[in-house]
């Protein structure tokens, strides 16, 4: 298939128009014509209440959203009804807290690790605190990697749950999944993935990955704000209770009780985000009909560019991994005597949009001993004038503060 | 369009040395929630006016500036020249200007277009305003 | 200003096509051009995540998000800081319900009513099962409207909450919410309202209704599905913890503990619907901008029109009260011998887009005996061509049905 | 579009009588609920063949009929004549067509491009399933 950087970037209304050097998509991604032209189709043509009304409209609606769940399940390689539509990861994460965590005992544990975006931490200190369990802190390697070697240590038979990012906001370092998966095994342990920042970097395999929870949000994969996914297997969901009641959720109500629909229904409580999840659907369609190879060398040559030009501008030093493997296309770094924000600031005044602070990872910030990073996260349509505009801007940060 | 913050006299203000007081009347420590930023502020005072400012920012350099500016206006002045400083500099960050003995706090004007980063000129505002009723109770 | 139907209706795409009677307004309601114009203004020009970074596309995604919170605060005649943003009613009551819920005792009250919704009956029968309160549910007058009389009765001392629907999906009533307040005021009762229904009907002055919570969803007033809106007095927020953790919700978070950030902050871990809270904003600044007079007499010349025309037809009968007195534009009815789901099928055939069934009030249906009902829900751009499908299509129905 | 629903064999068969079976050798109760549609279904057997059906429908004409055309069509055949409907209707609801003794199954034809309604049809057939097992043991 082969893959035209320029072509692609095209396709991108907000870049397209030029001017702006985006390096900020592991806050939010750009969103091609694609899906904003899905989007609109919807909401001009088809757009209904689902699941409950007979007329065309609404006929038309459940087909769209229903899709776009099959073509979610396809792009993650799993049965669609095991795909919940949430509004996003922390949503998602949060019902498996509160869904699968209230299941659990005191002193059962919960493995997280140090790395961990608030998303991902914030949800299993409040199950601490309301059920009792262990949270226990998986430590990091001295180049800002999980330290997989202290499973052995921190994984015991209490263990219940292993969640993890499948890649770090902040660093970048992809998680070596099949590790935690064994461990996780070893003592009948499920094992969540934050793939927040995992998902817009190619399609996945979750059956060939092994793990039980996977979540994820539309806005950093060039889908609509307002959607996320909760992936679980089956019989997972069928065990938990839902967390949000309400309609489209239930089989029966009376009174006296209440009858859970089947999942995925059961998580799915009210009206869903209709056109955003079409939003998505046309996104991971969109995805899959590119040439990943091309794309991720593409993304890993542009990262490479970005860890060499840090590397030569004196007092920068690079967060996490220095190099290529396991790394998604996320840089973060530390300029002696500069402050993140006034990085952003001045490199803003040359078009770059930079993201500076502790990026909702205070523990890592706490254990990296920085009160945040300067941070360039790349998507497929970056290119190498939005290195070329990054890296002479931070030359001249570094002269004005330093 | 942001370049602008990054003036001569902010900077320099920013990069100057910062001093923490030896027998401070009050210190206080403040942070910045949103971007991790730290102010602490030492007062002394002395026959009810204000000796002497120490202070030491982990931060941007809006903040470290904004605290440097505090410190070199503030001595000799009496307690209620705090209040006017933050009134000199809301009015600096609504387009308006700085009464005695607060004109420095004009370099800060560029900040008026950037909204997400007035909090950072603000925070050592916030930490003298608790420093004084420390140091009055 | 005056009021001009068909200039109105001609603003919304879906419609303006022709051909389509869209009657299923309180599932669903159709978007003007002016609030899908905002959503795409924002997504080509402004999308990045709020409250983060400091580059010119965060600043202006952090002013649209914000500017849509007051839009809203205006609407409602609150503090824009009591605005808190969810995903739809269903996820704004289920935040009281879990939040405020969580901190009443066994024995406590919650009445709700026997017309409610799902969405403001399944979470606190949930929460009878969770915490051991008491759950309550006013009983129906003859004609399907609250009964109020019964208040002295079972709003005890013990009460908590009354939460009660500010008009219902099914039969149209408007609740009488004076009497709801006096009768919560005497026993330190709070009052939450479900207000989906309403908020499509004009604004509101939350201040003079005197409650304490109040829910709704965008998708039902001429905004995106996605968003919702939870308003709280700030007090109650303040003194409620929050149901989801995660970023932007937070102050500071060690592996120790976490400490919440400011309302309205706290309710919203997670990156936000952005463009959908952007979307909503719009559409209560069109909303604002209507003739209100005008359009609530076009609502119910309509209204009227359709209860006359449905007494003429044989069998069929209007589930709830049959004046326009204290309701809004919809309509339920029960057509002897024939079902709903038929009736809406054969009215798909005349181009009118109808509902039948429980309408997520299972409870309610149990009350009238009916496995369910056929609804026309009408919304300020339907005119005299969508009653005269409808009219039509229902004798020729009638016809054939029975 | 969706009038064609509502042809004549449809109407006909759902506003024909509902009987039920005084002494059923099983008798279950199916619910739709998203629609709330019941349907209760009797069937007696007789020397290993299904003697007479019984129902009773609280539903849309589609699920009416349906029900009335296994009434009408099941009894003196075996019991696997009622796997045979199922794959019958499977059929006709995927544009194919109905083979004997369910050859009036082609009335649903039309529910073929109304997926919303498809459940409607196939109520009663669940039904009949489930009694034939209650049947069995
Ligand atoms: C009265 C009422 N309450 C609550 C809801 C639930 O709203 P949503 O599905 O948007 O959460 C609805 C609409 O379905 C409603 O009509
Ligand atoms: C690794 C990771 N997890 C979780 C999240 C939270 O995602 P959201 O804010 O969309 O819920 C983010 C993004 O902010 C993230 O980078």
């Amino acid at each position: 298939m082969g893959f035209d950087a320029t072509a692609l970037r095209a396709e991108f209304p907000l870049l397209a128009r030029g001017g702006l050097h985006y390096l900020d998509s592991g806050a939010t991604s750009q969103l091609p014509q694609a899906v904003l032209d899905a989007v609109m189709a919807f909401e001009t043509t088809s757009r209904a209440n689902v699941l409950r009304s007979v007329h065309r409209l609404a006929e038309a609606a459940t087909e769209a959203y229903e899709g776009a769940r099959s073509d979610v399940a396809r792009y993650l390689n799993v049965a669609s009804d095991e795909i919940v539509f949430t509004s996003g990861t922390t949503a998602a994460i949060n019902v498996v807290a509160r869904s699968f965590g209230d299941m659990l005992q005191p002193g059962d544990e919960v493995v997280v690790s140090q790395i961990e975006h608030h998303a991902n931490f914030v949800p299993w200190q409040m199950l601490r605190d309301r059920r009792g369990i262990v949270l226990k802190a998986l430590p990091l390697t001295a180049d800002g990697r999980l330290d997989l070697a202290a499973l052995g240590r921190v994984v015991t038979p209490r263990c219940k749950l292993i969640a993890l990012t499948h890649a770090s906001n902040v660093t970048g370092a992809v998680t070596d999944v099949a590790s935690v998966v064994s461990a996780a095994r070893a003592v009948g342990a499920k094992v969540l993935l934050d793939g927040a920042q995992r998902v817009p970097h190619g399609p996945l395999d979750l059956a060939a990955l092994g793990v039980d929870f996977y979540a994820f949000s539309g806005h950093k994969m060039f889908a609509p704000t307002g959607i996320g996914v909760l992936w679980a297997r089956k019989a997972l969901l069928e065990a938990m209770p839902p967390l949000l009641g309400g309609g489209e959720m239930i089989r029966t109500v009376t009174l006296e009780r209440t009858i859970w629909a089947d999942v995925p229904h059961k998580f799915e409580a009210g009206t869903p985000p209709i056109a955003q999840a079409v939003g998505l659907g046309a996104a991971v369609r969109w995805l899959s009909a590119l040439d990943w190879p091309a794309v991720s060398a593409h993304e890993m040559r542009l990262t490479q560019r970005l860890l060499d030009g840090i590397g030569q501008i004196g007092g920068a030093r690079i967060v996490g991994p220095a190099g290529l493997q396991g790394r998604i296309p996320v840089v973060s770094f530390d300029l002696e005597g500069a402050h993140p924000h006034d990085i952003c600031q001045i490199l803003d005044g040359f078009d770059v949009a930079l993201r500076g602070g502790h990026h909702c990872a205070q523990p890592l910030m706490d254990y990296l001993g920085l009160a945040g990073t300067t941070r360039a996260s790349l998507a497929l349509y970056n290119n190498d004038a939005d290195i070329d505009a990054l890296l002479k801007g931070l030359d001249s940060a570094a002269a004005k503060l330093r | 369009m942001s370049d602008d913050l990054y003036q001569r006299a902010i900077l320099q203000r920013a990069k100057g040395p910062a001093k923490r007081l030896d027998s401070p009347s009050a210190s206080v420590t403040v942070d910045n929630p949103l971007c991790g930023d730290r102010v602490t502020l030492d007062i002394k005072l002395e026959n009810g006016a204000i000796a002497a400012v120490g202070h030491l920012v982990r931060g941007c350099a809006l903040c470290q500036a904004s605290a440097a500016v505090i410190a070199a206006t503030l001595p000799g002045h009496a307690p209620a020249a705090a209040d006017a400083g933050r009134e000199a500099l809301d009015s600096v960050l609504m387009g308006g200007i700085a009464q005695a003995p607060w004109q420095e706090l004009a370099i800060f004007a560029p900040v008026q277009r950037h909204r997400s980063r007035q909090d950072c000129v603000r925070l050592p505002f916030d930490a003298l305003a608790q420093a004084l009723a420390q140091a009055k109770t």
